[in-house]
């Protein structure tokens, strides 16, 4: 068995990570209502839906062609910044598997850091600003760090969901300066960003989805 | 406060409206599919095509101003969430098809930014000749805050580079005269009363029953001026001079002042607004060239307003003045 | 509910508000002393001159409509209150300086009704030729009061009468067209929620939280059908099955539909209403030829709308389309 | 003593009567926002003010002027019907009066109906209607009445005033027909019409005037 990563593979993330969010919706509309407009759990349930729909049935075989059609789908939810930048994420992942039906460990850590690089590329935010940079950066460095020591795919997303999920609690004690909550300044401190929240949840789906399929 | 709205299934208000703008405004507009509003009859070709996009929820804003002398295609989002990126492609393509330059007119909230920017890099890549102007009028009350909200900033720019389109000019020029209007015009948004979001029923935000708030953003984002309610005469005595010291307004000076009520809140009170920045204006020996006093963009049944100034010159008042023909903006 | 308005005296609303009109559109229209606004550039010579009066309150109504193609002068009174017929007789004895006739819209509320009448009859003395259309479109859903209100009925005949004396029809020619356009409106108010009497600071009506009421005046005097909020595809049947029949309108006939918000509704709401007609009347095979959708007259921030329909021709509609460049109402 | 009034009489009519209006305007809106738009008592307010005024100093001393200029400038009153009306009322009685510096009862007598006949003009309202009218009717009925009868001007207002109040109070049990409250119907039964009461409180001041300036 070689260790990596194909459209069936990718569909159990995507699923799970959908299943993530609709648990949490609710919870991830309240957190963007204490500095932002409390829409953010609605965005997260339309992004789900569609991210679970890019790897369903009649979707392209090839990992790069597919995941250019979810980023694309993903920001084509009319949901404001989250949307936007989720989709950036995943349609900047394509460049990097056009042509694969699978994608091994060191394949998905490029994918991964082509997505991230996109992302930065639409926003000036860093980790420490209070916004899902907080918990994708370290999530992406996470899966770079257990690609170039050899760890699985399923353990590289092991360590990105642990890593997603502290970068995210991280946000709870800082004060925010991009998106809509910037405006609120020190009024923002004292609970976790909805974005990173999200964020988390969809890399905890991704591991979920590869573990289930490795026990399974 | 129980909603008491006129609607339907909250989750098709956005098509429902639109269908009511089309059907209203048959000889100035029309509805691409998806949610894009164009003009009737499009533009003369070679001619620069101006493109916005934006949220719902805030009529007549956007869409109300797609029509001769102004907008030639406005992206419509949901109710108060931008319009996707993709969408927004699809309307400078069809916008683009003759090959004329886009200017592409994005309100700066981090959502539109977003899908502006990555809709004019798609549309760059496909050859389209595409320039984005971001409207950033919006003072939160807060010096230490740079970046500014886009509130009704957007309406001299949409006239302004309207106008120049329709008369024939490049797309570096209609750039230029949109940059330059969008650097001097400033606007402060108050608000005193709530409104019902339309497809969730809540409340947009709070305020005590004797509060009003300055420098609040077009969606009830928090500012920083929450202060016990004032007078007409007194809120606009705060809200000009703030204006007038962050745009650095010296005497002799031509400004256009705007005032745009933001739901609930009377003509007439917008009027009596109007008259005590005019006569502040006058005593301060700076002179008012053109006005408008109106609903431009609405935060629902909010109550509250929106004081724009822009510092004007001969070009500017000329195209402020020419002809416009949309369903919500007319110039005879 | 307390009063969270922008004003400074309630004493002094009225001539604060019209300042703020005059400063807001100096090219259009200018205070005479007493609250009379007039044309800017009066009208040629030889053309006949339209009044109106009525009380204040219900901006852009009626003051809003003075200007090139509509309206000649109107006689602003206190807020909800008609002006005395002393200031009547001023405005008709200076819109009459040229011996031109004088052709005098008053919507039909008693107060408005006695000052008209009593300034008429003074005016009549002194040899100026006037003449009076009486606007009565206001249906109460009471089949059996055959006297009806003055609602935002009054728009198309100002408009249809001004573009008329305008293209120069004589005083008998604009009365007769403007009392053929009053006979062929009906409209119906609807209230959702009450606003707050600037003066006095109190609502003006009371209604029950899931309570509407059609059939409503224009200051928010009882109609006859309050009944349970209904969504808006349901209030546009019912209202507009009401103006069908009363109107007597039938498949084949050509209408105008205007859809006029009492305040505090939004545009959005207006124009899913407005959908909503206009996809009943395709059903019936009634044509929709002109339509109209904002706020032309107010009460406050009252929350409601009016539905009004009017029987066009080819002479109104030709009208209807005529340029016309009012404050708040410009045609291009 | 002949028995007539001048000008001094009539200023302390209308001074009498501006101090019941200004006695009774809270109740005066608060029966008019039973079925009108609660302004009835600002407006007579206003109409006391200019009716008082009217027979200050500086005024016509012929009584026909006098009434005239009363009349149009209670008709500027910004006040809706009963402005328009009473105004109209006194105007009405000019013309009875011209030329003369006092009135004897049959010359009152003449001057109240010409005002009631102009004010029929203006208005379809009969007695009956629930309008102002049931109490102006009755009131100048008495009036020519106690002329008729060789009554003295102060005997033609008492029963005036006495008249009037008991239409007023006649009122109660009505249903309108004119003015804003016309739309209500049944639901206008069971109190007094505004306009109604305040012309009460006009006669009753009226010859509160007229009995003062006998005994004082
Ligand atoms: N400029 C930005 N850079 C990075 N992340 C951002 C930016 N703006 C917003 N976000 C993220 O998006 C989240 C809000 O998403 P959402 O509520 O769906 O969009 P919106 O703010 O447009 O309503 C924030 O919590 C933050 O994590
Ligand atoms: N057409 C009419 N004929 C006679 N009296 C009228 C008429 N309309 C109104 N009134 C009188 O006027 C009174 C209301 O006066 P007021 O409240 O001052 O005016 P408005 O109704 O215009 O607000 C009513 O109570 C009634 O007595
Ligand atoms: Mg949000
Ligand atoms: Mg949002
Ligand atoms: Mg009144
Ligand atoms: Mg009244």
């Amino acid at each position: 068995m070689t260790d990596a990563i194909g459209k069936i593979e990718l569909a159990k993330m995507f699923a799970h990570a959908a299943e993530e969010i609709r648990r949490e919706h609710s919870y991830l509309s309240e957190l963007d209502s204490v500095a932002g407009d409390g829409d953010h759990g609605t965005t997260m349930l339309r992004v789900a839906e569609r991210l679970e729909a890019a790897a369903g049935a009649n979707t392209p075989e090839d990992l790069g062609h597919l995941l250019r059609d979810a980023g694309w789908s993903v920001m084509g939810v009319d949901g404001g910044a989250s949307s936007a930048l989720l989709g950036t994420f995943f349609a900047g992942m394509a460049d990097a598997a056009i042509g694969d039906a699978s994608m091994d460990c060191a394949q998905v850590a490029r994918a991964f850091e082509a997505g991230l690089a996109a992302v930065s590329k639409q926003t000036k935010a860093q980790p420490g600003d209070k916004t899902m940079m907080d918990a994708l950066v370290p999530a992406v460095g996470a899966i770079s760090a257990a690609a170039a020591s050899g760890k699985t795919v399923a353990e590289a997303f092991e360590t990105a969901a642990s890593a997603a999920r502290a970068g995210a609690d991280s946000t709870k004690d800082m004060v925010a300066r991009y998106g809509r909550a910037k405006f609120l300044g020190e009024k923002t401190r004292g609970s976790p960003d909805a974005g990173a929240a999200s964020v988390a949840l969809l890399f905890q789906g991704f591991y979920a989805g590869l573990a289930f399929e490795r026990k399974g | 406060m129980r909603m008491k709205k006129f609607i339907n299934d909250p989750k098709h208000l956005v098509p429902e409206l639109l269908e009511g703008l089309a059907l209203a405004f048959p000889n100035k507009i029309r509805l691409l599919g998806s949610n894009i509003v164009a003009r009737a009859v499009p533009k003369a070709a070679g001619k620069v095509r101006l493109v916005t996009l934006g949220g719902s929820g805030h009529e007549p804003g956007l869409s109300g101003f797609v029509g001769e002398g102004m907008l030639d295609m406005s992206v419509v989002g949901e109710i108060f969430a931008a319009p996707g990126a993709p969408r927004c492609m699809e309307a400078i393509r069809t916008a683009a098809k003759g090959d004329e330059g886009v200017l592409l007119v994005v309100l700066n909230h981090s959502g539109d930014v977003l899908s502006g920017n990555i809709a004019m890099e798609a549309a760059k890549r496909e050859g389209i000749n595409i320039q984005r102007v971001l409207t950033q009028d919006g003072m939160s009350g807060d010096p230490a805050v740079k970046d500014r909200r886009g509130l009704v900033g957007f309406l001299p720019v949409y006239k302004i580079a309207g106008a120049a389109a329709e008369q024939g000019a490049s797309l570096d020029e209609c750039c230029q005269i949109a940059e330059r209007m969008e650097q001097n015009t400033r606007t402060l948004a108050v608000a005193v009363r709530t409104a019902t979001h339309p497809s969730t029923g809540q409340a947009i935000f709070e305020l005590g029953e004797d509060e009003m708030e300055i420098g609040m953003g077009q969606h009830g984002e928090a500012g920083t001026g929450r202060m016990k309610l004032k007078t007409a005469d007194e809120t606009a005595e705060i809200m000009l001079n703030m204006l007038l010291a962050d745009l650095g307004v010296t005497a002799g000076e031509e400004l256009l002042v705007l005032v745009n009520g933001a739901g609930a809140t009377t003509l007439m009170e917008l009027l009596i607004l109007f008259r005590s920045a005019a006569r502040i204006l006058e005593a301060k020996k700076i002179k008012l060239v053109r006005s408008a006093v109106g609903e431009f963009i609405t935060t629902q049944e909010q109550a509250g307003f929106q004081m724009m100034i822009a510092r004007m010159d001969p070009e500017s008042i000329r195209l402020w003045d020419a002809p416009a023909d949309s369903p919500y903006f007319v110039v005879r």
